[in-house]
């Protein structure tokens, strides 16, 4: 018992050490692959359309798409085949993308 | 024709039943009626309940090995087929290019695993062995597939309580994590607004992902290889974009059966004379704590990166990084709607979601690994 | 190279048919010729048809173990694994409400089952040991899963032909019931209203209903158990309204590939060395008489009712008690309103009908039990 | 076979039995799940909607509503989804639900 | 508790990993990369990709008897149960009224097969044992299921390498065909117009046709019967136009799941250990060499034809005649049109195709019943 | 290996006889099942309809009835369901067939 105890303190550090070693590399392979897979011109294109953090009314447009988009969602029919989110660097499309999610984690996933 | 036999025959099922029977046959309902009623989990929880009932049914000769339950747990369970299987319809419904235009929110998918450590600790003191105090820990990776997986190989007789438990605890979300995240942060924190400057993410990123994840995943921790790699095989089949008949068919016809009949085969695991123990109250019990350490020790990682980037990280997002995909990245980005309309956080939550997902399949093969490595 | 054995090996195919197994394809022929032309029951007729023309194929080898037919045979029928995954699909087809609505209409579910063991009474006095005597009765169940579900348990060398007569005269139905019906009852009764005046059914009664009757026949006869809780699940999944993709994909997915594949074993099974036999021919008769025993016994008891009530009841529906879910049903009403344009009885039809499949799962249970219990 | 036949017939009467038995029992439970899972209201709504026998124009009534319903169905596109009845206790309802039904079973059904 | 050890296992990964797998992960990548990128039978090549990929990480038990793959292996390869529900699906997929509207278009499926016998003799050359070249020399069907089943009763060993060369080149048609096309024919054969003026073909007899197909192909060449019926069944449950929904389910459903699930199989018997020989190189060869033999054979027999008939048959169907439906018979279709934009063969093309694809499962099954009768 | 060789000979010159008598006989047995299927005046019709090998303008007709028929299923939306192509036996429903199973062979079949 006292034994089984050392050795789960020993377990729980090593294993949450591994776990965030992993979850770091992990980190780590997704900026590579970012930087691998990405066409300079793109990435420049995505810096380029990045809106400052000052920018209240920009929030605020964006807002207000992704409400629209959402009420357009309301309306459409077809919830069964499975929607694809391309991802392009430009924020206000992942506004959309965002209220796309949004509504589609609303719909009640598995059932 | 010997009519006392006759009688014994026909009357066997009522001179069978115990009140322990009784007793499941109510938790199988009460679980049914979470399922219909609250619509928790029902997919799973409906099935399971049935189960239950059907199990404590005596002399139906269906857990029998021949019998119906008995096929499909040696089919489906005992090689870990469904369990594997439901992971690649996971896989193929799950978006990450939202943690990939933030690979930074990976971090918040490590602290989200403490539970299951911490409970592994909690159930050692208890008395449990190693093998099955981790198999009640890894209720704390709040993912169906990777409990029962673990469980099955550590300790199989543990695997109707952890099921059930890993399950319905995953639909209790909703209740269990608001009063813990307005108990650990304060209205300013939960405030923070994150605006959303992604990194562009190319098709081709989404591709090379799941590959990539596979094969570092699978080198670095063999035995959560098996998972991992479902999960990503289903995502590469989603992302490539050229199988969409595939992906539609993990999506819906290979996930819905096998969903099914990983419920009802569970669910009949649940018979009174092997469920009805102190220990099956026990587990029950740690599970839910393995669940709150989760949510405390991401929102404290949570408050920890907040403070270190300066403001810059709203700590709600520590709670979506248990995984429970996608509910838990959902819950947080309301909770900060709540607190401010204008907040807008699903990106980074889904983000952190999506890492916690990964990083509790991760916890549940390094845990597999370790045990089996001291035992 | 050896020319001799060579010319042997390469004739073998024809060598080996027999003009038996010339005999069977014609059988298979004309099984598909009734599922095309006829269009009676084609998703099990015309696979088992196929199946038999295949089976008679000489040194296929997809009849040995290891053979496509030898695989789907040990997977699915020894294991009663395909009756019981239809039944769930069945289940999620049929709407009781007509029948909780009024529950009085459940009487004409028992009377429907007397072919049963009228038919086991003629085939012992036919020289049938008892166990087979009871796997041919069972046909009179008049539905499908059963009749294979009880076969396999009790006489699996006479699973083929109780197979395809259970099947066959199930798709007779329009032709074998009419004349009875215009026999047995006069113009007067089939005239008779029945004004439909429901008693209110919630949703909630709908989704108590499959659990209670799991419960309460399960308790009552275990050996049906396994039958009647698959009906159960797939008819709770249905009126559970929660899990809409379960009940979606049990009622396509499964249960389709799942018929394909019964169909195509059971056919593989009418090889003509097992099948051409005096008691094949027998076995078809009985089935027959088993069909025309129900329907007749459900008749007489409508009239009976009829008297008893004054008048209130239509004895038609008595006709529909003999389960053959939805035909018998359908039937019974459109042969009212042929009597009489305004006489629209098909909600107390299918009441009648839905309890007649209760009851045949019922009575198969009970006959298991019953046999097992002499043996 | 002399003993086999009297097997066969205690079987039969002793069979029928239990049959009988178990639809009766089936008769009770259902009654009883009416009772307990109706809540009152609706109890007393569903007996007060219920048509006399006698009333000759509303079966009429009802039959042409039928008609009416079936029409529009025999329209409709999509037969694919199950359809579901839920059962309200007014009776012009329930003979939209017969014309449903109807339809439903027109359809080959495991085609 | 032993830091050594855990080391060990936590790095076992790592320590186990070769250069083989490394190299073997590379060909996994290809495989995706051409599924991906080039839409190479991407449902086939992307599956046998990640296999690949998965089944070179070391030690994740995937591969033993009872990880995943193992479980796959014994349920899907070892009783050749994938490919034949595979062609389930397939021949519900094919269309034989162009076949059955010119008959003689059937001489064109003949000759398309040489390549299988070709290479056969050069398998021998080069001194692989009959059985295994006779495998290698089936990758000649340009027929995915018919080179698994027959490899897999002939040489097992053989099935990885064969079954990537078969399914992999059967997607490089558009590449290797037209050369040959050009090489082999003039202008002036290639621009020869074929009027369409096709024999009635009643529905019942597209309904006959799979039914007398399966009859005699399988009293001639009882090897080729579990092939070749499957084949008809599923023609049959599209032609008879009574169950759509079975036809529905085997097209979609059915074959969906068992591809994903045969690709991934058949990519983890790719293991370094195992693939990386000379052999395999050899076979991979070879299969290209069968590949062009056929088609070759084709033209040539296309061209005599042309001759016999005083120049009104197009040569170019000849190359339609190697089977690798629908592919083959579009391409010699389209070739046609760019020479000529009036002239057009589908028609023609897709007869012959089809032809093709009966006469790889005859050719698949007279092969094994040769190898067989001869060792 | 010699051995071997003279085997694989025998196999190739037997094997691919065979071929050619299975499919002969397979074209015999269509030839067969085509005589025996078809109605008398079917048959007699759909010579009537057969057109003339010289009957250029005719060729012309069919393939512009072909491009119609091609334009017309280009828009028509759902691609699922498994399309059934009856093979009545005049002339220019057949070039319609074929455009038909030449816009059903554009798509990517097995995707
Ligand atoms: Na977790
Ligand atoms: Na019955
Ligand atoms: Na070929």
């Amino acid at each position: 018992m006292a034994e089984n105890l050392s050795t789960a303190l020993q377990i729980t550090v090593i294993g949450m050490g591994l776990v965030f070693g992993g979850i770091l590399l992990l980190w780590g392979l997704m900026s590579l692959m970012l930087k691998m897979t990405t066409p300079k011109d793109e990435e420049t294109k995505g810096a380029a359309d990045v809106p400052t953090e000052t920018d209240e009314s920009y929030e605020r447009k964006r807002l207000v798409a992704a409400m629209a988009v959402a009420l357009a969602l309301a309306e459409e029919e077809e919830q069964q085949k499975p929607r694809l989110f391309p991802m392009p660097p430009t924020a206000i499309v992942s506004a959309w993308q965002a209220v796309m999610r949004t509504n589609q984690l609303r719909r009640r996933g598995t059932r | 024709m010997n009519y006392a036999e006759l009688w014994d025959e026909l009357s066997k099922g009522i001179t069978h039943f115990t009140a322990g029977n009784m007793v499941m046959m109510a938790v199988g309902g009460i679980l049914i009626a979470l399922a219909v009623l609250k619509e928790y989990e029902p997919v799973l929880l409906l099935p399971i309940g049935f189960g239950c009932v059907l199990a404590n049914i005596p002399l139906t000769g269906m857990n029998e090995a021949d019998g119906l339950f008995g096929v499909l747990y040696d089919a489906g369970i005992k090689t870990e087929l469904f369990p594997l299987l439901i992971f690649i319809g996971v896989g193929a419904m799950i978006d990450f290019s939202p943690l990939l235009a933030m690979p930074r929110m990976a971090l918040l998918g490590a602290a989200g695993q403490f539970g299951i450590f911490g409970t592994l600790i909690l159930a050692t003191l208890l008395g449990f062995p190693i093998n099955e105090a981790a198999s009640i820990g890894v209720i704390g990776a709040i993912d169906g597939p990777t409990s029962i997986f673990v469980a099955t190989k550590l300790a199989p007789n543990l695997l109707a309580p952890i099921a059930v438990a890993a399950y319905s605890y995953m639909s209790l979300i909703p209740i269990i994590q608001p009063p813990l995240i307005r108990l650990l942060t304060t209205p300013a924190e939960r405030r923070i607004q994150m605006p959303y400057t992604p990194r562009p993410v190319s098709p081709r990123t989404l591709v090379v992902f799941p590959i990539g994840v596979t094969v570092v995943v699978g080198l670095l921790v063999p035995d959560a290889t098996p998972l991992i790699s479902m999960l990503m095989l289903g995502n590469l089949l989603r992302e490539s974009h050229v199988v969409d008949r595939l992906s539609k068919a993990v999506q819906n016809e290979l996930i819905n059966v096998t969903t099914l009949f990983l419920g009802i085969t569970i669910g009949s695991t649940m018979v009174a004379s092997k469920f009805l123990e102190v220990d099956t109250l026990l587990i029950l019990a740690l599970g839910l704590i393995a669940f709150v350490l989760d949510t405390v020790a991401g929102l404290l990682f949570g408050k920890l990166l907040s403070r270190v980037t300066g403001g810059n990280i709203n700590p709600i997002i520590g709670a979506a990084g248990i995984s429970a995909f996608p509910m838990a990245g959902r819950l947080a980005a309301q909770i900060a709607q709540e607190e401010d309309p204008d907040n807008y956080i699903l990106m980074h939550a889904m983000g952190a979601n999506t890492a916690g997902q990964l990083g509790s399949v991760m916890a549940g093969g390094i845990l597999l690994a370790l045990v089996t490595g001291v035992l």
